[in-house]
């Protein structure tokens, strides 16, 4: 047996808990997860089937915890695992789900089918069987502090130009401060309107924050990956940072799957409960708006609709702050088919976007978005996940659709109100 | 002869085996490692948990057209033979007799013969699209198909075993229902039982995340 | 096409039959045989009068009303003689207890003796690989479904029609009198089945199997069995529809029949039951007959023509042969695949070696 | 070799049901099942006749012809009998019988008969003579012990005759013969007749 097989099987047995035999034991493979799963009914590949996708972890729960299995192998007539069970399914794992967690959702004997190919994922990280794209965003976020190389110098300098354009002073290692911001690398290269967004908002509404020097990067390569101890490090310097400014809470950007890993995962991966409360920026935006000190004012009269990201809706509970907070400032809001806690992913999630191999597969999968919008008719998709809009504004500029999308954050930083006092 | 064993020892052989090998399944699972969540819950586990055991009886809507056949066929699958067991008049006879000493209003004939008709209609429709659905057919196991044709066999000689005063007819049901009991521990026929902790695991999560799933 | 010659033929062969079925009818009880051998306990040969025999012949002959009434309550517990009984019980042994076998037993034959002869008919120039989208999941599934309760119906069916002659020699009373009450308690119970299977196959394939223009055309041609080269085709051939109806009106009949002898709590007479046992017996066999023909068909007999009810998908060089029209639009449409799209949606893909054969081993 | 048949004398029978009686009461039949009963023809009209039926223990009996499992079979004495054994239940005797004398102790959808019952002659089945099997299943044996069917026996205007077909055939003559002597009493023809009785 080989070191990598070897290293992959022991992680699969590592992450075989109640929860896995549960899973194993009631599922009767009725193939109802496809039908819910974005890359089967856009391509029609049974392959593509989440449960299919669990194979190797299947295959391991057969071989060694189930009665035929364990039998078979005291009789001698069992057939081990070979390398070929991990590395076949890297293309699947990788390519071939985005961790949307829809076939979650409608597996009728209630299997978690997207956490067990999370943890295939880890089994396949430590073996080795991970797409180079993530692999390199994994290193550079290890080595430089960010999986897209985005040092501080250009976060200082993407801080400048938001301080320049809204002539707010952005806080810096302020210690003490009620909140610290975290950013995705996305927000800081592609859409530093977030920034001007949130020094806006937060002046608007008296809220103490900061930035950090040593914790600004919120996303976590590890985590799309599948590979633990890396998501370890990434969230312990979050950690580290926050603990040294004594923030009380860690804001997570609008980023999905930073989201997850800050707000859920992260105590898991670092072994130990948080002495600070995660918000998502949601969240928090819809607590000011709660309470008083986030006035909106004005209306988009553009038809709008909403874009749920599954890492904060689906998986992450956010479903209801979104409507709340366009509520107010959207006219024309029409929600998409299928919206909330059932919405189609926009293909690029779990690591997708990162992986250059799977580019075409992405836009194939985009499918399902673009017929979504195109049904509504609508002037603009909002959304709140930096990664949903960068793979969407992708998808729309290949269809030549012609549909901007809008961060929430952003739009409700053009609607505040004058300041009262 | 041959009565005398499958009514005696091969009839305790196969209850033991049942009841101790679902026992035991189940204790594996409840017993198994599982790390507790750091993460700081948002809603209450517990009643995501129960929530989800129910919830998950009823298909979401958004896929529900797409995934028809499965629904209705196994719902009447499961209903059927829901009504078999526990409320055909043989089956209620049995249980008082030999295993509960109390018995309740069985259905009568002809529920017992609609009953037996859609658990038929279901369970080759479900078998049927097993084999000639391609996602179905990559994700099938063997066992699968031995508890399909298993359970298939225990209704037929059941339901071949209506006439009256066929006693063989009748041994031959008793014999494959044995035969059904002694695997069903080590099958995915455990899913009657698991389906409870799979669907409650889920729950849990999901309730602590605060997701209405 | 071959499929409906072969209907046609079978067709007259059972045209024949059941002529010659109706003529026995007419005449059994003139010519009525002999009655099952009778065990040997009685003596033959002893012959006595019945002193009641004048009685009844009197209240036959006589014009009283044969119905009459009695503190009995029960089904026609008032009707003195039940005249048609014995005609029916002669015209059962008499004809499709006699027969059936034969009929089957020739209509194997002939299919066998065509495959020697003519062989599987293959398509000019072969299967192509290349894949064209035919039967839905759900279309397969109620066929295959439909296909096993009429096997088991017709298996059941046949157990308590011929078991007497060809199987208590075989096995015995005891024996036998077991299959027969599992056969009689699984055909009750599954006769239902067909019916729905049927009602729902009629909604799914009816529009599809409305006879066209072109079909007289396929008729008249024989199928493409007489003359050289296929015949023209839409979505369903001509012998195809032919098949479907046959399936459908008899079934239908032999469902009704058969729910009118099923549900004797209804308290239908004998007369009527009589009638539903005839139909009933007659339709089973003309349906039995030609699914043969049609199993020969769809299996060893046609080339390529199991694929459309396998994987749904069917060889354009198929569809082309079989139905062209078809074939044309589904050309228009541009929904022919290749054989590795194919292979990918069945989810072997030809690429990617043997790892994909997945789950189905353990 | 004796040839038993019932003989039921419609110019006697009163209607009065005592054999259907008697016969349920002796071999404990079910409710439901009548293994004998009386038919009235012309009811509370002119040439009102009742007649009292059971199996007629036919010769070539159509029930046994078409039986699918072949569960008659005819005794030594010209009785046709039945195994409980092997009925299946099914039915046909019934539509064959031209008297209508297969019962079934019920007749539920999906074809839920039970085992078929009819009179025996008070003959029994196949089991040994009045062993309990026997008269669980098919009531008492009278034959085996010297008598005769009970309904007959009981008969007060007897009516119904039961016994060997010659000794039938020979009482029946003579009272043809006794009815002829009286014009009155010729009874079948009243509804012609000028006379009204």
């Amino acid at each position: 047996m080989s070191e990598r097989l070897e290293k992959g099987l022991n992680m699969l047995r590592q992450e075989m808990d109640k929860k896995v035999m549960s899973f194993f034991s009631s599922c009767v493979r009725c193939g109802v997860c496809a039908e819910a799963c974005l890359f089967y009914t856009e391509t029609r590949d049974p392959r593509y089937t989440p449960i299919y996708k669990t194979e190797p972890m299947r295959k391991l729960w057969n071989s060694e915890y189930s009665f035929w299995g364990r039998l078979a192998s005291k009789l001698g007539i069992s057939k081990p695992m070979t390398e070929a069970d991990l590395a076949d399914w890297e293309e699947l794992v990788y390519d071939g789900c985005s961790m949307c967690g829809r076939c979650s959702m409608v597996c009728p004997l209630g299997v978690d089918i997207s956490m067990v190919i999370f943890k295939v994922k880890h089994a396949l990280a430590v073996a080795g069987f991970s797409p180079e794209g993530l692999v390199g965003a994994v290193q550079r976020a290890v080595d430089i502090g960010s999986p897209m190389g985005i040092t501080m110098k250009a976060v200082l300098a993407t801080i400048k130009h938001a301080e320049e354009n809204t002539g707010l002073k952005i806080p810096m290692d302020v210690e003490g401060a009620d909140y610290l911001a975290l950013l995705s690398s996305n927000e800081i290269a592609l859409y530093p309107e977030y920034l001007e967004a949130l020094a806006r908002i937060f002046d608007h509404a008296g809220v103490s924050w900061t930035l950090s020097s040593e914790a600004y990067e919120a996303t976590n390569a590890g985590l799309q990956i599948g590979n633990k101890a890396t998501a370890g490090q990434l969230v312990q310097r979050v950690v580290d940072g926050a603990e040294k400014l004594k923030a009380k809470n860690v804001i997570s950007p609008e980023c999905g799957h930073a989201y997850t890993a800050l707000r859920w995962e992260g105590p898991n991966f670092i072994g130990k409960a948080y002495p600070f409360r995660v918000v998502h920026i949601l969240e928090l935006l819809d607590e000011l708006q709660a309470n008083g000190s986030l006035k909106t004012t004005g209306l988009e009269s553009d038809r709008l609709t909403f874009h749920d990201p599954c890492s904060i809706v689906r998986r992450g509970g956010i479903q209801a702050q979104p409507r709340n907070l366009l509520q107010p400032i959207a006219q024309n809001f029409v929600e998409m088919k299928d919206h909330g806690s059932m919405n189609w992913c926009c293909g690029g999630g779990g690591g997708v976007s990162s992986n250059e191999r799977a580019e075409e597969l992405k836009h194939t999968v985009f499918n399902r978005k673009k017929s979504q919008i195109e049904e509504l008719e609508v002037d603009a998709v909002v959304t709140a996940c930096s990664n949903c809009r960068m793979v969407m504004e992708e998808g729309i500029e290949i269809n030549e659709m012609d549909i901007p999308l809008l961060g929430l954050t952003e739009l409700i930083a053009e609607h505040l109100a004058e300041k009262s006092n | 002869m041959i009565e005398y064993l499958i009514k005696g020892p091969l009839w305790y052989f196969s209850l033991a085996v049942f009841c101790i090998g679902v026992l035991w399944q189940m204790a594996r699972i409840v017993f198994a490692k599982g790390k507790t969540d750091l993460s700081v819950a948002r809603g209450s586990a517990s009643s995501g948990a129960i929530r989800n055991v129910f919830s998950r009886f009823v298909p979401h809507r958004e896929i529900a057209a797409q995934i028809r056949l499965q629904v209705v066929a196994g719902y009447m699958f499961h209903l059927g033979l829901f009504a078999l067991l526990f409320f055909a008049a043989p089956h209620v006879h049995f249980l008082e007799k030999h295993l509960l000493g109390f018995g309740w209003t069985p259905m009568p004939h002809w529920a017992f013969i609609v009953a037996a008709q859609f658990a038929f209609f279901g369970l080759i429709l479900l078998w049927l699209r097993r084999m000639l659905n391609s996602v179905s057919r990559l994700i099938s196991t063997t066992d699968d198909h031995i508890t399909a044709i298993l359970t298939f066999v225990v209704m037929l000689t059941g339901c071949l075993a209506l006439g009256k005063g066929f006693h063989a007819l009748n041994l031959l049901h008793f014999f494959t229902v044995e035969l059904l009991m002694v695997y069903f521990p080590f099958s995915c026929l455990m899913h009657a039982f698991t389906f409870i902790p799979s669907r409650a695991f889920t729950g849990a999560w999901f309730g602590r995340r605060g997701i209405d799933a | 096409m071959l499929d409906s010659f072969r209907s046609s033929i079978l067709y007259d062969v059972l045209k024949l039959t059941s002529t010659l079925l109706l003529v026995f009818m007419l005449t059994a009880p003139a010519t009525a045989g002999p009655g099952p051998p009778k065990r040997p306990d009685f003596p033959q040969g002893v012959s006595t009068t019945n002193p009641g025999n004048d009685l009844w012949r009197e209240v036959r002959q006589r014009d009283l009303p044969v119905t009459g009434t009695s503190q009995v309550k029960g089904v026609d517990s008032g009707v003195l003689i039940n005249v048609e009984g014995d005609r029916w019980a002669r015209f059962r042994i008499d004809n499709p207890v006699r027969h059936a076998p034969t009929l089957l037993v020739a209509v194997v034959l002939v299919l066998l003796a065509f495959y020697v002869l003519r062989g599987k008919v293959g398509i000019e120039g072969g299967l192509s690989g290349r894949m064209v989208f035919r039967f839905t999941d759900y279309e397969r599934s109620l066929h295959w479904c439909l296909a096993i309760v009429f096997l088991f119906l017709a298996i059941t069916g046949l157990i308590l029609l011929l078991g007497r002659t060809l199987m208590i020699p075989l096995f015995g009373h005891h024996l036998f009198s077991l299959i027969a009450s599992a056969s009689k308690e699984g055909h009750n119970l599954f006769g239902p089945i067909f019916l729905v299977s049927l009602l729902l196959m009629l909604v799914s394939f009816a529009r599809r199997n409305i006879y066209e223009k072109g079909d007289l055309t396929w008729l008249l041609k024989g199928g493409g069995i007489v003359g050289k080269g296929h015949v023209s085709g839409g979505f369903f051939n001509m012998g195809e529809k032919s098949w479907y109806w046959l399936v459908i009106l008899v079934g239908l009949a032999i469902s009704i029949s058969g729910l009118i002898l099923v549900f004797p709590n209804f308290g239908q007479g004998r007369v009527i039951m009589m009638v539903s046992n005839v139909v009933h017996v007659f339709g089973a066999i003309v349906l039995i007959a030609v699914s043969i023909g049609h199993m020969y068909l769809g299996s060893i007999g046609t080339e390529g023509s199991s694929e459309g009810m396998k994987s749904g998908y069917v060889d354009i060089n198929w569809a082309e042969a079989h139905h062209d029209r078809w074939a044309k639009t589904c050309h228009e449409n541009d929904e022919i695949l290749s054989a590795e799209e194919f292979a990918r949606l069945q989810g072997n893909p030809i690429d990617s070696g043997d790892a994909t054969t997945g789950a189905a081993n353990d | 070799m004796a040839r038993m048949k019932f003989y039921c004398d419609a110019e006697r029978c009163v209607e009065c049901n005592a054999c259907v009686t008697a016969c349920k009461n002796e071999h404990d039949i079910p409710w439901g099942v009548n293994r004998r009963r009386v038919v009235t023809i012309k009811d509370g009209e002119q040439g009102e006749r009742s007649l009292s039926v059971a199996c007629m223990h036919c010769s070539d009996a159509p029930c046994a012809m078409v039986c699918p499992v072949d569960c008659f079979y005819t005794t030594s004495d010209g009785i046709v009998l039945h195994d409980k054994d092997i009925c299946i239940g099914c039915g046909y005797c019934f539509y064959a019988c031209p008297f209508g004398a297969p019962q079934f102790p019920e007749s539920a959808a999906f074809s839920s008969r039970g085992k078929m019952d009819k009179c025996t002659f008070c003959a029994g089945g196949p089991e040994d003579d009045n062993s309990s099997q026997e008269t669980t299943k098919y009531g008492r044996n009278r034959l085996a012990e010297g008598k005769l069917p009970l309904c007959a026996e009981m008969c007060s205007t007897k009516a119904l005759l039961a016994g060997d077909a010659d000794v039938l055939s020979s009482i029946y003559r003579k009272r043809v013969i006794n009815r002829g002597a009286s014009a009155f009493n010729w009874g079948v023809n009243f509804n012609n007749s000028k006379i009204q009785g």
